[in-house]
């Protein structure tokens, strides 16, 4: 509450800033209102959260970005959506594939008909810079996951949950983008290969610039690697601040990182069901 | 509810035995010779990289796949080969790590379907859905009310779940499993894609189910803060070998765990 | 706002589980029934009945049978002509060896044999799936269609391989041949299909409806909850056979008067397939609107050259018609691919939060 | 209202789509062109113009019925099915609705028997006929009928109520001259695939081969018998296969195929000219000048004159101008078009006199000629072959008392019969 | 006994006393599996490619045929008349593309069949309007297509290859190899199969699904182009032929949906088993049993191999 009401310490001047969505508000099946008007700014070489609880919007919003709204019946009906300084609502998703924004959608859609190396091939469908690029960054993907080398020649659809996973992450760095729309990428792995996709993560982005823009239930996780983050609820940006700022902020602590009175609880002492607080009546 | 006592197994025994088992598919050797067992009552945890076989061992478990070798022995009946039909009706329920509810049937009609084994009533009174057909068909729902009660579903009752968060679709699937009022549940990452308020809600459940209803249960997860808090006992198993077997704070001090899986965080 | 449940609460699990729980509803069925049965047989013209709402009512019903085996159970069919034919053709048979017998009585009893015929043809369906199985129903298709000519005695050996209906009654009245006038026929009709669709909604929302769309969304999963899958699957082709047979035993006796082989061809099962599909799969309801749509479009755009006063050839009526038809098809499933049933859903949810838009 | 009044609906069923729009057209073309010609040419019947209106069917027993039940409120004078399925399914109805159909040398053969079918038409030979019209013409081939004892006969048919008409007559002639037969069952959706019957064909080498065949099915069956080298002078169709797309495609690998026809073709006949001058140059009819002429087309204006002159002769026996159906069923049963009336009509030689059709005889067993195909055109090679009216009499009586007692309640006949004019 | 004799040992004992007309069947046999091969290769590449089944491929087939007819018959030079009919396919591709599956994508595979069949009632309605419904004769002549045949005389009797047919199965052959490989080998092709996995997957890692699908139904159309053009020659260019492409279903279910040699070695087996079947067993049954047999073979292979000789396995897992 003190801090959405706080005025915001977004970067200053707009050219620095990669992606910018303006008060956005998005409807399913034309009579479900998801997104109530969410506005965030994503920086040039930033990594940035996306926070919020099941049925937020965080997965909408990434979508409305990257344009795969309209196959699931959904659309933007208000508000602009800024990559690169240039209104990206009416591009179709392989345009902005090839400006350089991918999405990794939640919940691991690999193509499971294909080996894991032919998913991988697929990533980089809109990239003209020859086999011998492409093979390389094929083994630079083996090296950041090489659970997916030894897997290289399994069909996707065999493979494990946490291996398919790494196949969805490692196929859109193969397009070689410059921001990268992340939708839950801890979502179902060991916390040894939670903790390398972060370094991933990191590293990509102080490598080779990448920006991302992270949805993430982890909040531990996305706080410690994301400089920047918002808090959705309902469809509607309810707090946003700087990562460590929002880390230190009490009701966060509490609701999303489990520490109550300075120490984490333990699960076994979760209270009954509490209803969810709502920073909005 | 069903009441907690069971006479064949008493708390405590073993309720299901994993005897030397081994599953391969095609090249791919899932599980290797593993054994361990579940106690009645108890919350076990199956913990282990990505890929270690934990899936694959809970559908031998209930039948899904057949292993190569070995045996499972439950409520004191060994087998080797069981279709999933048995499983069920000896009591095995279980969710899935990727949701697999009946996504075009709303959320009640999903826990109701877990109620099938229970309801016999013939062809000719569902036609006319009269007498006894709609006393039965009342009875169970006053069950999967309950249910729905249990888990704060209420609201989302007659919404087709294909449409819920994930969240909340995780959570019918676990009224579905309840509504067969198992003796072994097994949970395959009940937790995965949960912020952790939702994942304290979660644990309670899991925790509930356990204490109140004096059902067993098999937990995959991936969070170490759930595992390490709910179960009373871990096995871990790494490229389908199981390395370790103990109590969360043993297997949290075993090196073997620490550099597999854990990293260093933990 | 004149559309809503607010206030309308529910005591009793019964009345939640019935088929009709919003009062608005409740008094649309009825007014659609009183109008079906009363006012219709006092005014329609017998070009209405007999091309128009007849048709609709044999051609939903097997539409409800298709929608059961597909739309519920997931389990695609094209053998559905097929399964008609063994209703039209057992109804048949039967009035032949009874000819006294109520002809209303051997018209239902006619989809056991279609039921039978049915199950057999979907003793495959335990192992093979989706697209794949629907070679299993086009062997049904195909292979009875051949039947149908092969063997006389199913025709009572009449020269030209047809059957015609002869003048039959019940209580007394006549209700097929040619004597029969077409309102007993409609009315025939209407009651069983109006019965029919009452035992189809009560199936689908009990426990076997339940598990069938557990096999249709997600079969493994409904096998590890118990439900046995073959068991499930044949009970669902005999039960969508029982419909189509006797859809097709009335479509011979209550409409044309007379079938062959071709009347039960692999058109019929297509169209069948379509007036599911752009109904809504998964939907009674849309089976109705289905039937509506896809036979009475074409009778309408036909009749429309002549209502505005054009004169345009029939062939080419019919060619535009085939046109119009064909966009329209897809029109309709751009607008919703859920089926009209779903767009009607959509149109209620509107009116319940009318004046606003969402 | 006054014109509704003074003119004569007759509705025409049609079918130009579907997969035997290729013999639908033709036939459709001449039917309404001839009708158009007259309305051109005479102001209609009598003084009365004709309506006419198609109504397209799609060779669908469901349409079709449709089509029935969508003129049956405009007071039609007669109703032309032009399909076998469509005419089964509106024969009961006819007799409740009062409206004479013409089933032109289709549709059930029994309806032929007046007595029990007084609605029904189907002028001018049966299915049956038109098989023993066949047997002449092998009989004097072969030197008479007895030198059949032991040779076969194959017999490649549309497989449905259309081609297994034929059979039992079929059966009988080979009980009675000793020849087997051989059946080639054409499913309906293998019309256009029967590489597979006509090996069959190769290896029984029948003597001589019968075809019962319609749409699609004609072309194919005539080049797959080019195909297997059959002597194509061997090889006879009935009249619904003698179109000239059905020879057409075979080209001069059709040379010598034979089939039964009863009306003439080619342009030649004063009628004919009048329908060119007074319809198809002005723009009012949809068939391009080069199909005039052609069997098919001829066919459809030999059907026409059958309906226009029920109607006169209704006109005649009532002393009415505007006809009704009732009428014309009248019209029908005292139907004579005899050899100097053809030429008045400006079609002679079109067509055997008509002159048995009566009340008790609905067809009246008309004599129909062979046509052969010379590579590029339909060439008439016999005289008029009369059919064999005692042996396919009997059957027809036998077939309609059948049809009768199957079909029981059937209504007995009230009309009365008028004296021949 | 009688019956066993006539189904289990007759059937040989004439294979081996007409070994001409066993090899001749044969031939017929190949000859109309590698037709409906043809059609079902259109099938697949559509299938393969976004996971539609096409029901539109038979009536393209027609439409295309008629166009190359119909330019033809307007004096249009026969491989002027050929080109300008790839346009129109192409022009086709790219309607369907805009109007039918760019609205749709991304819906269940069930909605986009039924959105082809809408495509079918429209194309006929089109067609109608355009070229009329009587039957054409196809071009052969003027296209250069060999007339009349080989008669080979072997074993006591003969054995006639036409030389149009020879010719499609060499055109056939050519087709699905250059199809194979293209399909199997190139990253379009690679893109192709993902398309058929999940559209949505494919979007997000940037596949243009509309490029994608105006080179697949163009593909689609031109192999109808040449199905039509070998059916045609074979009967005559009219709707009918549209029935036939219910013939490649069970080819397409043998072979399995997805595979290109898949589509050619089902429709031998198909084509060659049902007119060995119609041959020697049909006359037991009163012949005619072509238009079954297709189906009960292809039954029988799915109960021991549900996803086809060649298809991808169906993946069950949870
Ligand atoms: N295709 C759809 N049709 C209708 N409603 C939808 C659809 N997709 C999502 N919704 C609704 O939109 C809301 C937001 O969903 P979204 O998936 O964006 O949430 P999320 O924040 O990503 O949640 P999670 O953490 O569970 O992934 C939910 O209430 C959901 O029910
Ligand atoms: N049906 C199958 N066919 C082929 N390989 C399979 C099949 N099922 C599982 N596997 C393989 O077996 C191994 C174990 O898979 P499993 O799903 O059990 O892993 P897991 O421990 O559950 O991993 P995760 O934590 O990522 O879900 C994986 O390498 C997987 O590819
Ligand atoms: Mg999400
Ligand atoms: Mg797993």
């Amino acid at each position: 509450m003190s801090i959405a009401a706080q005025s915001d310490p977004t970067p200053s001047s707009a050219t620095d800033i990669i992606l910018s969505v303006n008060n956005i508000e998005v409807i399913y099946d034309h009579v479900i209102l998801v997104l109530k008007g969410v506005s965030l700014d994503v920086p040039k070489g930033g990594i940035v959260a996306l926070l919020g609880a099941n049925g937020a919007g965080k997965t909408t919003t990434l979508k409305a970005i990257s344009n795969l709204l309209h196959s699931e019946r959904g659309e933007v009906t208000k508000g602009a959506i800024v990559f690169e300084g240039q209104e990206v609502q009416n591009l179709s998703p392989n345009q902005l594939v090839k400006r350089g924004c991918v999405q990794v959608m939640e919940g691991r859609h690999c193509f499971g008909h294909l080996t894991v190396e032919e998913n991988l091939l697929t990533g980089a469908f809109t990239r003209r810079d020859g086999k011998a690029a492409i093979k390389a960054d094929i083994e630079r993907i083996y090296d950041y996951f090489p659970r997916l080398k030894e897997r290289r020649d399994a069909v996707a659809g065999y493979t494990s949950g946490g291996e398919q996973q790494m196949c969805a992450i490692g196929r859109a760095m193969m397009a070689r983008p410059k921001m990268i729309l992340l939708d839950e990428p801890s979502m179902g792995l060991a916390p040894q290969i939670v903790e390398e996709i972060f370094g991933i993560v990191q590293s990509l982005n102080e490598k080779e610039g990448v920006s991302f823009l992270l949805a993430e239930q982890n909040t531990n996780m996305a706080l410690k690697f994301a400089r920047y983050g918002y808090i959705l609820e309902n469809g509607r940006v309810v707090m946003d601040g700087d990562a460590r700022s929002l880390a230190e902020n009490e009701d966060v602590k509490e609701f999303y990182l489990g520490i109550a009175e300075g120490k984490r609880k333990s699960f076994r002492e979760g209270k009954h069901y509490k209803r969810r607080k709502r920073w909005l009546a | 509810m069903r009441a907690p006592s069971e006479k064949d197994v008493a708390a405590g025994d073993v309720l299901l035995a994993v005897e030397d088992v081994s599953l391969s598919f095609g090249g791919i050797k899932a599980i290797r010779d593993v054994s361990f067992d579940i106690r009645k009552g108890e919350i076990r945890a199956i913990i282990g990289p990505n890929g270690a076989g934990k899936t694959s061992m809970l559908n031998v478990i209930n039948g899904f796949y057949t292993p190569q070798q070995g045996r499972i022995r439950f409520k004191g009946k060994t087998r080797s080969k069981m279709r999933p039909y048995d499983a069920a009706r000896g009591g095995i329920a279980r969710t899935f790590q990727n949701v697999a509810l009946f996504r075009g049937m709303t959320a009640l009609d999903n826990i109701m379907a877990g109620r099938t084994l229970k309801m016999h009533r013939g062809l000719f009174w569902q036609m006319l859905r009269f007498g006894p057909a709609l006393r039965e068909e009342v009875e169970h729902r006053r069950a999967v009310e309950e249910i729905i009660d249990f888990l704060h579903i209420e609201h989302i009752r007659k919404t087709p779940v294909g449409r819920l968060p994930y969240g909340l679709q995780k959570r019918v699937e676990l009224g579905r499993a309840l509504a067969m009022e198992p003796d072994l549940l097994l949970l395959d990452e009940p937790m995965a894609g949960m912020n952790l308020e939702e994942k304290e809600d979660m644990s309670r459940f899991v925790l509930d189910v356990n204490q109140h209803f004096g059902t067993t249960i098999a937990l995959i997860e991936h969070d170490m803060g759930v595992v390490m808090d709910l179960s009373d006992r871990v096995v871990v198993l790494e490229y389908g070998r199981k390395i370790a077997d103990g109590t969360p704070d043993e297997v949290k001090k075993d090196q073997g765990v620490i550099d597999a899986y854990l990293g260093v965080a933990h | 706002m004149f559309y809503r449940e607010a206030g309308q609460y529910k005591t009793s699990y019964a009345a939640d589980q019935a088929l009709f729980p919003i009062l608005q509803d409740r008094i649309g069925i009825a007014a659609i029934l009183l109008i079906a049965f009363v006012v219709v047989p006092l005014f329609a013209s017998d070009f209405l009945l007999n091309s128009f709402l007849i048709p609709i009512l044999v051609l939903s019903l097997a539409a409800i049978g298709l929608n059961l085996l597909t739309g519920y159970t997931g389990l695609l069919s094209l053998g559905t002509g097929g399964f008609m034919g063994v209703g039209a053709f057992a109804c048949y048979k039967l009035t032949s060896i009874f000819p006294d017998a109520n002809i209303v009585l051997l018209i239902v009893v006619s989809g056991v044999a279609s039921a039978a015929v049915g199950s057999v043809f979907g003793l495959p369906s335990l192992r093979i799936k989706g697209f794949y199985l629907a070679v299993a129903t086009l062997a049904a298709q195909f292979f009875l269609s051949w039947c149908f000519i092969r063997i006389p005695w199913l025709y009572n050996y009449n020269v030209s391989a047809a059957i015609e209906v002869p003048t039959r009654t019940a209580f007394g009245i006549p209700v097929t041949g040619p004597n029969a006038t077409s309102v007993t026929r409609y009315l025939v009709a209407l009651s069983i299909v109006v019965a029919m669709t009452w035992v189809a909604s009560n199936i689908v929302r009990g426990r076997i409806g339940r598990t069938w769309m557990a096999v249709r969304d997600m079969d493994i999963a409904a096998e590890l909850i118990g439900i046995r899958l073959y068991r499930t699957k044949l009970l669902a082709f005999a039960i969508s056979s029982f419909y189509c047979g006797v859809a097709g035993a009335m479509l011979a006796f209550l409409w044309l008067g007379a079938a062959e082989s071709e009347s039960f061809n692999i058109n019929q099962s297509f169209l069948i397939l379509f007036m599911v599909i752009i109904g809504g799969l998964g939907s009674i309801m849309g089976s109705f609107f289905g039937a509506m749509l896809i036979w009475g479009l074409p009778i309408v755009l036909r009749a429309a050259p002549e209502f505005f006063g054009v004169t345009v050839r029939a062939a080419t009526v019919e060619h535009l018609q085939f046109m119009v038809v064909g966009a329209l098809i897809i029109f309709f499933l751009i607008v919703e691919p859920h089926g009209l049933a779903r767009l009607w859903q959509i149109a209620k949810q509107k009116l319940r939060v009318w004046p606003f838009p969402y | 209202r006054a014109e509704a009044q003074e003119s004569i609906f007759v509705p025409l069923l049609t079918y130009r789509t579907g997969p035997f729009a290729g013999s639908g057209i033709p036939i459709a073309n001449g039917m309404h062109d001839y009708l158009a010609m007259l309305n051109e040419r005479d102001g209609g019947i009598g003084g009365v113009k004709l309506v006419i209106e198609e109504c397209e069917t799609g060779y669908n027993n469901a349409k079709g019925v449709e089509c029935y039940e969508a003129v049956k409120s405009k007071k039609p004078v007669v109703v032309n099915p032009y399909s076998t399925g469509i005419t089964l399914a509106i024969i009961p109805k006819a007799a409740v609705d009062k409206i004479p159909i013409l089933s032109m040398a289709y549709g059930l053969s029994a309806s032929a028997v007046g007595n029990e079918f007084p609605w029904i038409f189907n002028p001018p030979a049966t299915y049956w006929d038109g098989l023993s019209m066949m047997f002449r013409y092998i009989g004097g081939k072969e030197g008479g009928l007895d030198k059949l004892k032991g040779k076969t006969i194959g017999y490649i048919y549309f497989d449905g109520g259309y081609g297994l008409e034929p059979i039992p007559l079929l059966e009988q002639f080979a009980k009675d001259y000793g020849f087997t037969v051989k059946k080639y069952p054409v499913p309906p959706a293998e019309m256009q695939n029967q590489s597979g019957l006509w090996l069959n064909v190769r290896r029984d080498r029948p003597d001589w081969m019968i075809m019962w065949g319609w749409g699609a099915m004609n072309p194919t069956a005539v080049k797959e018998a080019a195909k297997i080298n059959y002597p194509m002078d061997k090889f006879i169709g009935i009249w619904w296969s003698g179109g000239d797309d059905d020879a057409r495609p075979a080209g001069a690998d059709a040379k010598g195929y034979l089939t039964l026809n009863f009306n003439g073709v080619g342009t030649n006949y004063p009628a004919i000219q009048d329908i060119v001058k007074t319809v198809v140059d002005k723009g009012k009819s949809q068939t391009p000048k080069d199909k005039i002429g052609e069997n098919l087309y001829n066919r459809g204006v030999y059907n026409s004159v059958l309906i226009a002159e029920a109607i006169r002769n209704a006109q005649k026996i009532t002393g009415k101008k505007v006809v009704t159906g009732e009428d014309v069923r009248r019209g029908f049963e005292s139907l004579k078009i005899s050899a100097a009336r053809w030429k008045e009509l400006g079609l002679p030689e079109f067509g055997a006199p008509i002159e048995a059709v009566s009340c008790t005889d609905h067809n009246g067993h008309h004599a129909a000629y062979m046509q052969q195909w010379d590579g590029t055109k339909w060439v008439k090679v016999s005289d008029w072959i009369v059919p064999m009216k005692e042996k396919v009499r009997p059957l027809l009586e036998a077939a309609a008392k059948d049809y009768v007692t199957k079909n029981q309640p059937w209504p007995k006949r009230t009309e009365p019969c008028d004296k021949s004019t | 006994m009688d019956i066993l004799y006539k189904i289990l040992i007759d059937p040989f004992l004439q294979m081996g006393q007409a070994p001409d007309l066993f090899v001749q069947t044969l031939w017929e046999g190949l000859v109309a599996g590698v037709l409906y091969s043809l059609i079902a290769l259109g099938f697949v590449l559509i299938f393969k490619a976004s996971g539609v089944f096409n029901f539109a491929q038979g009536i393209m087939m027609v439409f295309a045929a008629l166009t190359l007819v119909g330019l033809h018959a307007k004096g249009v030079p026969a491989f002027l008349a050929l080109a300008l009919t790839v346009v129109v396919m192409l022009v086709l591709a790219i309607g369907i593309e805009r109007l039918v599956l760019r609205p749709l994508v991304n819906q269940p595979d069930i909605i986009l069949f039924m959105a082809t069949f809408g495509l079918t009632y429209f194309l006929i309605g089109l067609g109608e309007v355009i070229f009329g419904g009587e039957p054409k004769t196809m071009i052969t002549d003027a296209l250069y297509l060999p007339r009349g045949s080989y008669e080979w005389k072997a074993f006591g009797g003969f054995v006639a290859f036409q030389k149009i047919d020879i010719a499609a199965v060499i055109i056939a052959s050519v087709m699905v190899a250059g199809l194979a490989v293209f399909f199997q080998k190139t990253r379009i092709g690679r893109a192709l199969r993902a398309v058929a996995d999940s559209h949505k997957a494919a979007l997000s890692v940037g596949i243009s699904l509309e490029q994608i699908w105006v080179i697949v139904w163009f593909t689609a159309g031109i192999v109808a182009l040449a199905t039509g053009i070998m059916w045609g020659a074979r009967s005559d260019v009219s709707f009918a032929l549209q029935i036939l492409a219910l013939k490649a279903l069970p080819v397409l279910i043998l072979g399995g949906f997805t595979s290109i040699p898949g589509a050619i070695v089902g429709g031998v087996i198909i084509g060659v088993g049902e007119k060995v079947g119609e041959f020697y067993w049909g006359p037991l049954l009163g012949s005619g049993i072509e238009s079954w047999l297709a189906y009960v073979i292809a039954l029988v292979f799915l109960l021991f191999r549900p996803q086809g000789l060649f298809g991808e396995r169906i993946i069950e897992r949870i």
